[in-house]
């Protein structure tokens, strides 16, 4: 499956501004924690499809974490 | 006709830089020095070169670190209270390891002091004035010509090193007139590539120019890096001239305009027979300890002259390490010594009427005067 | 008849030493002479340095007062304006180098007497008057700044101590040429004082020009015998 | 797949130490995608202030120089007067733009040097811990300021778009805020205005950021773009102060 919205996860700092500016609220936090002790954001496979490709999320993300792609 | 022109010195050391390839220079106007600014606000454009007049001394030299670190062959002048000012970039630039010369035209001071020459500034050329650990290259010219010859080798030294130069003058060197001959001016396309300057990084690594080192052990590594170069330049870069040095016993030593004071004494005392010799540090830091041991065997000992309360005679007592008397004669706040004074405090240190080994401070109504 | 001399020219051309020496030959005449020091642009090597030796030859000196001697500052004499236009006997008055220093006398001009003649001061061994055109630019803004057009030229080509016979004669020449050029005569030139008994074996070498023999009194301190 | 949005390829592919929600990264991220979609990485050199964004150079794969607290504009004409042929920016914050280098980059805009600087406004000193900087709001409570910014002791922020907009050398000085996608998105067309302003050689160019500093402010990263939002917006109005020929 070809992911539209893909997260760097390692470089995410949880701060959530992401979560806050998608339209489809498929935006989760994962429990676990990356290398760096946060609890990266990521779109569960099985909402990928939901995505509409407007990338707010990846020009909010102040660590540039996020990339969009569209089909 | 000659190729003499007849120059005052800050035009001179101006027209010299130009000469030794500098195409950048950035001031803020003070005086004794202004007719650098002058000179290099006339003349650069011809030369294509750029001339910005900042809006302080503390911008004008931020302009030189940014300049140097592009890659350009920079220079600034001004005189104690702007060469203050300019001591945080300073140590910036030291830091970042960026070529320059600075040129300090040295006033009375402290605080606003005067206008009148002093050569007061000494510490704080040759040992910091900015914080760290850091050295500037110190170079004290005692004619408008020797200042026109030092300022192909400040630059030269400047880039070889990654270092600045100061040439520390004083305001009479700024000042007086004295014809020179300038040399011939140096193929700019000849110069060392820059490699490690910002200027684009099409096709390479990107370069950073900075002196911040967060761990205290990389810092540790940086600094004794930095000391290692400076171990180099103490090794190579001495320079110093010593008159009469195969038969004298007493010895001036005297730097700037107060070595020609010192000289003019030296020369008429042995025309009277006494055995008078000079030591003249040209190099300021490096500090020419060696040509203390060339005449200490003979020497009964040494007359600092300076026009500051006693500065570079702490660097002479270093250097003589208590071998033989060291006497001292200062004037400051831009009263010149006198031939005669020096003379008057040469005879006294000779007959033995000078307390030696201690500071010999010309006291209100002294009777050097 | 008393006669009101401005000395103007570029920075270092020679005109505090003109000014100093030429004062002092009219006073060697028995004329009454002040000379004024409206140099506001140097900080060094200024008639007001000489005050005394001028006063013990009978000379006058106007010039800022003893308290602002050293001051950072472009400071007028007092009375300035009195002496140019009334002062007593000849007014001998030294100007600021360049443009930047002509500028004071600008200030001051409705205050020269009738008849102040300026004479323009050219070293042809300084830079930005090494050559004609150079020089004739210099005499349009200097004598422009000061608002005063030139009368005359000094020839003052010297190289300090180096100063030898083919610097003066090489000057004159030049002199000459700038003074066709710009329509004024050469009315003096300057002689440093070991040249004087050259310059008087070979009177017809200054081709009839008067020479200012130059005594030096703006001394270096390594040059004096105090 | 099309890609809608990809990381900037002049940001160097390092996690930054900024806090989490610090919109220092967005700006640093604008400034890349705009430096990407110009082409002009390979003349490109940035100027490094002191605070929050002291290690700036370690985000952009440009030249860089770091600069004393507030000589930035300084250090940044040195390097355009040697190469100007380079697209010279320089980032810098509020205690450093706006109080110890006040004279530098007012001077720098009068000079009508041709440089782009971008300068983030987050009403407080970051780095050193919170204290009250020269954009602090009234009322706002800081490390120095423990019972509000009161205007009797302390003065009045200072509003250095409206301050620079009166200097002839400007060019373009606009202000904008980083609180939500929108503004993000007109911050990027300002960003990108003044970096082709300075490659039509148009002159100086400023544009001002209103940031967040949750850490100091004591809020999350959320809470903080609302704090923004509410707050200094209302005291720092967004737009472009100016656009014009510098005679």
């Amino acid at each position: 499956m070809e992911r539209r919205v893909r997260f760097n996860e390692d470089h995410c700092k949880s701060c959530e501004l992401c979560v806050s500016v998608c339209p489809k609220k498929i935006i989760k936090i994962r429990t676990g924690l990356n290398r760096l002790g946060y609890h990266p954001a990521y779109v569960p496979d099985e909402d990928q499809e939901k995505c509409i490709s407007c990338a707010l999320c990846a020009r909010m993300c102040p660590d540039a974490v996020i990339e969009v792609w569209r089909p | 006709m000659s190729e003499s022109v007849l120059m005052k010195g800050n035009e001179a050391l101006a027209e010299a830089a130009i000469r030794a390839g500098c195409r950048y220079y950035f001031g803020y106007p003070i005086t004794p020095q202004n007719e650098i600014s002058e000179y290099m606000a006339r003349r650069l454009g011809e030369v294509g070169g750029v001339f910005v007049q900042a809006e302080s001394e503390v911008s004008a030299i931020n302009m030189v670190y940014g300049a140097a670190g592009a890659g350009g062959r920079v220079m600034i002048s001004s005189s104690s209270p702007g060469i203050s000012l300019m001591q945080e970039a300073i140590s910036y630039i030291a830091g970042a390891e960026l070529p320059c010369v600075i040129v300090n035209m040295c006033r009375g001071g402290p605080g606003l002091g005067g206008i009148q020459p002093s050569q007061a500034d000494y510490f704080q050329a040759t040992k910091g004035g900015g914080h760290g650990d850091y050295r500037l290259i110190v170079l004290g010219p005692a004619t408008i010509q020797e200042g026109c010859d030092l300022m192909a080798t400040a630059f030269e030294m400047a880039d070889r090193y990654r270092n600045p130069v100061m040439i520390l003058g004083d305001g009479m060197i700024g000042q007086m007139m004295e014809p020179v001959v300038f040399p011939e001016p140096l193929d700019l396309t000849k110069l060392p590539p820059k490699p490690w300057a910002t200027s684009g990084n099409e096709g390479r690594k990107k370069n950073l120019i900075s002196s911040i080192y967060l761990d205290p052990e990389e810092l540790d590594a940086h600094n004794w890096r930095l000391e290692e170069k400076y171990r180099k330049i103490r090794e190579n870069e001495v320079r110093y001239e010593i008159l009469h040095g195969d038969d004298a016993e007493w010895f001036f030593v005297a730097y700037g305009t107060v070595a020609r004071i010192c000289t003019a004494v030296m020369q008429k005392l042995r025309r009277q027979g006494i055995k008078v010799g000079l030591i003249r540090p040209i190099s300021l830091w490096p500090f020419p300890d060696e040509a203390f041991e060339k005449v200490i065997d003979r020497a009964k000992g040494f007359l600092t002259v300076e026009m500051s309360t006693g500065q570079m005679v702490e660097d002479v007592r270093l250097a003589v390490d208590g071998r033989r008397p060291v006497y001292f004669y200062g004037r400051t706040g831009g009263a010149v010594p006198t031939p005669r004074s020096v003379e008057r405090r040469l005879r006294e240190m000779m007959d033995g009427k000078v307390p030696s080994q201690t500071d010999y401070f010309d006291r209100v109504g002294g009777a050097a005067r | 008849m008393s006669q009101v001399t401005v000395f103007y020219g570029l920075y270092g051309s020679g005109k505090s030493e003109i000014s100093i020496n030429y004062a002092l030959s009219l006073a060697r005449q028995g004329r009454a002479v002040t000379v004024v020091d409206l140099d506001a642009v140097t900080p060094y090597f200024r008639v007001r340095d000489v005050r005394e030796k001028l006063l013990e030859q009978g000379v006058k000196v106007v010039a800022p007062k003893e308290s602002v001697r050293h001051a950072d500052l472009p400071v007028l004499p007092e009375g300035i304006r009195r002496v140019l236009m009334h002062g007593e006997g000849d007014v001998v008055v030294d100007v600021g180098g360049d443009p930047t220093g002509a500028r004071v006398l600008g200030g001051l001009r409705d205050a020269l007497r009738p008849g102040a003649r300026g004479l323009f001061v050219v070293n042809a061994m300084r830079p930005f008057s090494r050559t004609l055109d150079q020089a004739e630019e210099a005499v349009r803004r200097v004598t422009s700044a000061a608002g005063l057009p030139p009368s005359g030229l000094v020839s003052n080509t010297h190289l300090g101590d180096l100063t030898q016979m083919e610097h003066i004669l090489y000057g004159l020449e030049f002199a000459n040429s700038l003074g066709s050029r710009l329509g004024i005569p050469v009315v003096m030139v300057g002689v440093p004082a070991h040249l004087r008994s050259e310059v008087e074996k070979t009177a017809e070498s200054l081709q009839g020009v008067t020479p200012l023999y130059l005594e030096r009194y703006l001394l270096k301190p390594w040059e004096t015998e105090e | 797949m099309i890609p809608v949005y990809t990381r900037p390829k002049s940001l160097t592919d390092v996690v930054s130490h900024y806090c989490p929600g610090c919109t220092h990264g967005i700006a640093h991220r604008l400034v890349a995608e705009t430096i990407d979609e110009l082409g002009i990485q390979g003349r490109t050199v940035g100027v490094a202030s002191v605070g929050c964004s002291v290690f700036a150079y370690n985000y952009f794969d440009v030249d860089f120089q770091q600069a004393a607290h507030g000589r930035a504009p300084a250090v940044a004409t040195g390097i355009k007067r040697v190469r100007p042929d380079a697209i010279v920016f320089t980032y810098q914050g509020d205690g450093d733009l706006a109080s110890i280098g006040m004279a530098e980059i007012v001077h720098a805009a009068a000079r009508g040097e041709n440089i782009t600087v971008i300068f983030i406004n987050n009403a407080i000193y970051g780095m050193t811990g919170g204290q009250m900087a020269p954009t602090t709001l009234v009322g706002q409570k800081t490390t120095t300021s423990p019972f509000g910014r009161d205007p009797r002791n302390q003065g009045y922020p200072v509003k250095i778009s409206e301050l620079l907009a009166t200097v002839k050398g400007a060019y373009y000085v606009a202000r904008f805020s980083l609180h939500d996608p929108a503004n993000i998105q007109r911050a990027k067309q300002g960003i990108k205005k003044a970096f082709q302003y300075q490659m039509e050689g148009k002159g100086f160019s400023l544009v001002e950021l209103l940031s967040t500093c949750s850490t100091n402010w004591g809020m999350t990263p959320l809470n903080a773009l609302k704090w923004l939002e509410e707050n200094m917006v209302p005291e720092y109005p967004l737009g472009e102060f100016k656009t014009g020929e510098v005679s």
